[in-house]
């Protein structure tokens, strides 16, 4: 009799499009392990806050899991519960957040936050041609959301031409980057580029643009990787240049490799470790219109 | 104690500029020259008009929400019928595309939705008996779940972008939104303030008992109250629908119920029924509204804005100085 | 027309959760006559007036009108012109007066309300309650009681009815406006409407009716023309025994000054230079006309009211009080006039209602006993004699009577220097009334003192050592010793005749 | 019609199994039933002590408004407020540290903001007048604002891993959250059913003006049960930060004031004052947490996670079958 495997995916819930996009990759993924191998059973739980993370976790532990792959809420109160579960056993994949002390994961898989935003910020500066005045609709108030901005404000300041004339939030969500974009424009005559933190907030802002009718505004950019925006830039839309990848499909890496640990397989047969590495930073990319086909994932919903 | 109450109502053309009726008045003027002193650009009509479209959709909401309160419940689940409805509606649209009606044939289909949801809401509280609280934070927990089941995590889009022109577009120089949202707002003024039903929904909020008495049916009055609320959701809804050509299951109408309950109790509304006015909550809408501009405008920190607007909304109430609990 | 017999009750039972307090009762209304319906606070009689109202709906027995059995509702009941007027008011409080006049029965053209046509035919309607000075807009929240049970009378004048039901009309009202009810009463009666009329006061009975029905423990005890009974054989009938209705002997002792008022004004205007003094053990009298200003005074008092003008001085300190909290701590407490707004807590059990102001007597180690209190309460639902089936019952379910002798109980309970009773009795059946004034009495021969605001002014006279007159807010007499009587104390409430140079 | 109210409460030891006050035990019978029958992990005495466990925090807080809520008002806050707590006791111990007393410390500093918060917005509601939603929702507001202003964002973090002693330790098997749970539950029982302070909140919220007149000093008492409701959070703040050795200024606490309020409004607390208990507020909670709990053993999908809760939740107040609006 072969051994069964049960794998806990905790994730966040849908608060914005890109959470949105980590269910369902988290779900394709799920979808397509069980199809290869009915031994494996997994579950999916999300949460609103990170204490009902921390019980969903508890509840996993209980229900008994092989495996974690753990989207943490925020990274410091997911640490205990985490090393927790390590401790009894469990293998924990540490996904997109860090965990605060290395004993509370076995693998980590993220993007890069401040990278994204150091990369967001050269984009600009090579896009403008290093002079002008732009705007940043930023997200929601976390951790995140202030590395990327730190990050991209690093390099602007390196840029004594370029001039930040607003910071304000679009929570990521459409209609609220919307509205502020909407008071933006009126507040700032000539405004030269935009960047958004994030593609739902891009389409929100694009969209007040467009209303308004400014021609002052060369581009507007966001980052994620979202496929409305990458069939924008494959169609040569010319008020969206490029974005930056933040591929909420990380999930299901993730869960892969959770998949492969668990099994004792190296994660493909060119590895030649065993083991699966420890740390995985996947790199920003840089989505414009040459490359784009390659972002393309038309049945995703981000 | 009710001693020091104002001892005649304003009525008709007779205008008392001081009187609790106009605090809201007040309270909008005093925020704008806040704003226009700092950041003049506030007082770019196109800025005004911008505030006021973006009062829209929650204004037309929080129209429902007033009948609904007034007749003493509430409704918890209208932001996630917002995200309902206007997914149902994206759905019909695509389904139309190609038979000429789509826009007014999902349209209509999406308020026949919402108003027999806000109906069925209604038995719930009524016949059912269950509390309004409880009924709607039910219902807000099931519409906000089919909607994500229904799209699966992602997104309604509609295929036909000639839709945007009812959330985008404008008549001559004013926002189709903002039209919508004063035609509606007049039309419910009329229902509240001037038809015997309007009358009835006073008397259930402030009595049921007398209400009763009075041979009015108490249940069928709430019902309706609440069939009212789907119906300004599904208004709503189109607006919102249409203005970004989608919808999100999951970020639609996050939050709208505390705006809509906000707007109405800062208009005057009683949480425990039997007060509140249109004009009042469409006041409140605007005040809420031009506070969400101004933290903008004034380039105030994401971190501070909370304390901001805070203060502002608990000052706005207390120039008024009213308390119901 | 005259004597046909408009509507009937056959074998009426009405049980609430399973215990039943009306048994099998008979009741006739004949058009053009006055109906009177008497008997214990408890008796069922309000349940009764409900059923015939259409509000309640009989356990068993049939109701007929006009000869054809009928179910009714409050619809039903408002389409065949039956008019029921509450003892408990029922008015939306923030609507306006002519509002509720006409809730649920709105004139409209097309879908619109007509505020003017309504707003006419309502005055005309306060005009012959006697409130013609009350602007028909004005939000029922801002009248007194007594105002609230003219306007809910005022129905009667505005529609077209065949049956007005009047629960305890007069329990608030003073002589004046009783007088008015009563002409209205008769003009109705002229026209061929069938009156029912409950009241504690069987003078008011004798008066008025032409019928009485005398109801103990939810069965018909007798049903005859009132020619026929004197009122002590209605009493006798209504408590099963023979009843005292004479007053205790009043105090004639004068002990010293322990309260003293002077020029006491409201900012409202309501209240105008009032002063006097009350001794210890003294029960003293406020009258006066509907809106004379008496409450006001008390709350005045009290710091319920903002006061412009005066001073207070308890036992000779000159006090300012601005809470009844700071009044209790004083050795002050209130009776209110409105039992329902302002002296009940209808979520609340009688136990929870009584002990509520000694709460601190049954605390041992800063929790509570709830045993003592159990038993504290039990002492006076017994003495009082609050008819509940326990002392668990909310008192929502109470009848009106039952209702007032809770609050007066929790009141009783606090034993402080002095007592501001508004309207004590209201609604009480005479039966307890008389333990009530024993009680006032001895406790005023232990050394408390007691203001009595009251519009019933066979109590005013039998009751108070002496009586301060009031009217529109100023002390227009006091009266002491044979000076005391009804028809002295009308005089100068009317203002027919004028102060003494107060 | 509300004539037919009930006659007499049960009372003392009579226990009466099918009524009203025990339908909530019924409920948690049938869930658990129901989850064991699927899931035989459910009835792992480890997953019964994390459903307690579970419960522990919005538990506190919840019997913390329940306090609010029986004195007839409402706090918004406390989702914030929890974040905000927590922050400062972090940053307590951070700054204690090295002291030996930095645990003690902070947590005694942080529960003393937590009371002092909350008895600001109860001076707020009783002597500013301000609507109690709409002041608590100001106060919801400027929490979260100050907290993510003080941690730029991010999150705060204890220096000390000893800290999660609390909310992660056990005592003889029990986790220490849930015995903190328990001996809050008592106390807070005793003071609302066993003092005359419990007893003037209930009064004051049936009637705020009889409670007046009855000499009862109503603004005293509302504003204790702000302070109770701080008191509470705290409390509840102390657990979570803990818990989590650290506090997210963004999210901590979040929608934390709907779980608190809808669990009292379960347990038969009446939003418009002058009814509750403790006991219904703590089974309440305790049907929330199974509910949760549930739903991750029994795999439910996660889109359909909202339906399957909403319909629990109305199903159980169904049950009750109770009205107040
Ligand atoms: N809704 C109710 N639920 C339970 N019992 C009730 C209810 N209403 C009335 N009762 C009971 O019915 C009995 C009769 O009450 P009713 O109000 O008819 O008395 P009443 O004769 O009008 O007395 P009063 O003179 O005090 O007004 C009382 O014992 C009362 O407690
Ligand atoms: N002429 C008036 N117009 C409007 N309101 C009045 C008028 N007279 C009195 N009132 C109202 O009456 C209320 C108090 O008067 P009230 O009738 O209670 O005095 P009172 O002397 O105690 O009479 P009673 O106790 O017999 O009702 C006040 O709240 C006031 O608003
Ligand atoms: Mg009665
Ligand atoms: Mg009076």
């Amino acid at each position: 009799q072969e051994k069964t495997y049960h794998i806990g995916v905790a994730v966040p819930a849908a608060d914005h499009g890109w959470t949105g996009g980590v269910i369902w990759w988290a779900q394709k993924a799920i979808r397509e392990w069980q199809e290869r191998d009915p031994n494996l059973t997994f579950t999916l739980v999300t949460a609103h806050n990170p204490s009902e993370q921390v019980a969903q976790v508890k509840t996993l532990m209980t229900k008994g899991i092989d495996a974690l792959v753990l989207l943490p809420h925020e990274s410091g109160p997911l640490t205990p519960i985490a090393e927790e579960a390590r401790k009894k056993g469990i293998f924990v994949v540490c996904v997109d957040r860090g965990l605060l002390r290395e004993t509370a994961y076995d693998v980590y898989l993220a993007g890069d936050n401040p990278g994204l935003g150091r990369m967001a910020g050269e984009q600009m500066a090579k896009l403008l041609g290093g002079k002008g005045k732009i705007v940043v609709i930023e997200g929601l108030p976390t951790q995140i959301n202030t590395e990327r901005v730190e990050g991209f404000k690093e390099i602007i300041s390196q840029y004594p031409d370029i001039e930040i004339l607003a910071i304000q939030t679009g929570y990521w969500q459409r209609d609220k980057s919307f509205a502020t974009m909407q008071t933006l424009l009126q507040k700032f005559d000539r405004i030269d580029a935009v960047w958004a933190g994030d593609d739902d907030a891009l389409l929100g802002a694009l969209q007040a643009i467009k209303l308004a009718k400014r021609q002052d505004i060369k581009f507007i950019f966001g980052a994620g990787g979202m496929k409305e925006v990458v069939k924008m830039i494959m169609d040569g839309d010319p008020m969206v240049p490029i974005t930056i990848t933040y591929p909420p499909s990380m999930i299901a890496s993730s869960i892969s490799v959770a998949v492969k640990a668990i099994k004792n397989e190296p994660l493909f047969p060119e590895f030649y470790q065993n083991s699966i590495p420890s740390k995985i930073i996947l790199a920003c990319e840089v989505v414009n219109r040459e490359n784009a086909a390659r972002y393309y994932f038309p049945d995703s919903v981000y | 104690m009710s001693d020091e109450v104002q001892v005649s109502r304003s009525r008709g053309l007779q205008i008392h500029l001081f009187s609790e009726k106009y605090v809201l008045l007040w309270v909008i003027l005093i925020l704008s020259v806040l704003s226009a002193s700092i950041s003049p650009a506030f007082l770019k009509l196109q800025n005004l008009m911008n505030i006021l479209w973006q009062s829209s959709f929650i204004g037309i909401i929080a129209i429902g929400a007033t009948f609904v309160m007034v007749a003493g419940a509430i409704d918890l689940s209208v932001g996630s019928l917002t995200a309902f409805v206007g997914g149902i509606i994206v759905i019909a649209l695509n389904r139309l595309v190609g038979t000429g009606f789509h826009i007014p044939g999902a349209i209509a289909f999406g308020v026949g939705v919402g108003i027999a949801m806000g109906y069925l809401t209604g038995l719930l509280v009524t016949k059912l008996r269950v509390v309004p609280f409880i009924a709607t934070l039910g219902t807000m927990s099931i519409f906000r779940s089919l909607t994500l089941y229904l799209a699966n995590g992602g997104e309604f889009r509609s295929l036909d972008w000639s839709y945007t022109v009812i959330g985008m577009g404008e008549l001559a120089g004013v926002p189709i939104p903002v039209i919508l949202f004063l035609v509606y707002g007049v039309a419910a003024w009329i229902l509240l303030h001037n038809t015997p039903f309007g009358r009835h929904l006073y008397a259930v909020g402030a009595n049921e008992r007398s209400a009763r008495y009075a041979a009015i049916d108490v249940d069928r009055v709430r019902t309706l109250a609440y069939a009212l609320s789907g119906l300004s959701v599904a208004v709503s809804a189109v607006i919102v629908s249409s203005m970004l050509n989608s919808v999100s299951s999951s970020t639609t109408g996050l939050g709208f119920e505390l705006d809509a309950i906000a707007a109405a109790v800062i208009g005057g509304t009683s949480l425990s029924g039997g007060r509140g006015s249109i004009l009042g909550t469409v006041l409140g809408v605007i005040v809420l509204s031009i506070i969400g501009n101004m933290l903008v405008m004034l380039n105030v920190s994401v971190y501070l804005q909370g304390t901001v607007k805070g203060v502002i909304i608990v000052t706005a109430i207390l120039a008024q100085r009213r308390r119901t609990s | 027309m005259k004597d046909a017999v408009v509507i009937q009750g056959r074998g009426i039972c009405k049980d609430f959760s399973g215990v039943r307090v009306l048994f099998d009762v008979d009741i006739d209304g004949r058009a053009g006559e006055v109906h009177g319906v008497v008997g214990e606070n408890g008796a069922g009689k309000s349940t009764l007036m409900n059923i015939l109202g259409g509000v309640l709906n009989p356990t068993e027995g049939q109701i007929f009108f006009r000869g054809k059995e009928v179910t009714l509702n409050p619809k039903k009941a408002r389409d065949l012109g039956i008019l029921l007027v509450p003892q408990e008011l029922n008015l939306v409080e923030t609507l306006s007066i002519y509002e509720n006049v006409f809730l649920g029965n709105e004139i409209k053209k097309f879908f619109f309300l007509e505020r003017d046509a309504m707003i006419d035919s309502c005055r005309r309607a306060l005009h012959a309650v006697g409130l013609d000075t009350v602007d028909p807009a004005t939000p029922v929240e801002k009248l007194s009681t007594a105002q609230k049970q003219l306007v809910e009378i005022s129905k009667a004048v505005l529609q077209r009815i065949d049956v007005l039901i009047l629960d305890e009309p007069t329990a608030t009202l003073t002589e004046h406006e009783i007088e008015i009810l009563f002409r209205v009463i008769r003009y109705l009666k002229e026209q061929g409407v069938c009156i029912f009329y409950v009241s504690h006061r069987l003078r008011e009975v004798k008066e008025i009716c032409d019928w009485v029905t005398v109801l103990r423990d939810g069965r018909v005890v007798s049903s005859c023309a009132v020619e026929e009974v004197r009122e002590e054989e209605i009493a006798r009938l209504m408590v099963g025994r023979p009843l005292s209705t004479v007053f205790p002997p009043k105090n004639t002792r004068r002990n010293e000054t322990i309260l003293e008022v002077k020029g006491l004004t409201t900012f409202d205007g309501r209240v105008k230079e009032v002063s006097f003094v009350l001794h210890r053990g003294e029960v003293l009298g406020f009258a006066g006309l509907v809106g004379s200003g008496r409450t006001e005074m008390a709350e005045a008092l009290l710091g319920l009211r903002r006061r412009r003008a005066g001073e207070i001085f308890l036992e000779g300190r000159k006090i300012s009080i601005s809470s009844p909290w700071e009044a209790k701590r004083l050795g002050i407490v209130y009776l209110p006039e409105e039992r329902k707004s302002s002296g009940l807590l209808m979520s609340l059990s009688v136990r929870e209602n009584v002990s509520l102001m000694v709460l601190n007597r049954v605390t041992r180690f800063l929790l509570l006993h709830h045993k003592e209190e159990r038993s504290l309460v039990r002492r006076d639902v017994e003495r009082l004699r609050i008819r509940c089936k326990s002392i668990e019952q909310y008192v929502e379910s109470l009848s009106g009577g039952n209702q007032q002798k809770v609050v007066l109980a929790r009141l009783i309970e606090t034993q402080p220097k002095l007592y501001i009773l508004d309207e004590p009795t209201r609604g009480i059946d005479i039966g307890t009334k008389h333990y009530i004034y024993q009680l006032i009495r001895d406790f005023a021969k232990e050394g408390l003192s007691f203001i009595v605001i009251s519009s019933d002014l066979p109590e005013v006279v039998g009751l108070c050592d002496r009586v301060v007159v009031m009217r529109d807010g100023k002390v227009v007499a006091t009266l002491e010793n044979e000076r005391i009587n009804e028809e002295e104390i009308i005089l100068y409430a009317t203002g027919i005749r004028e102060g003494e140079g107060m």
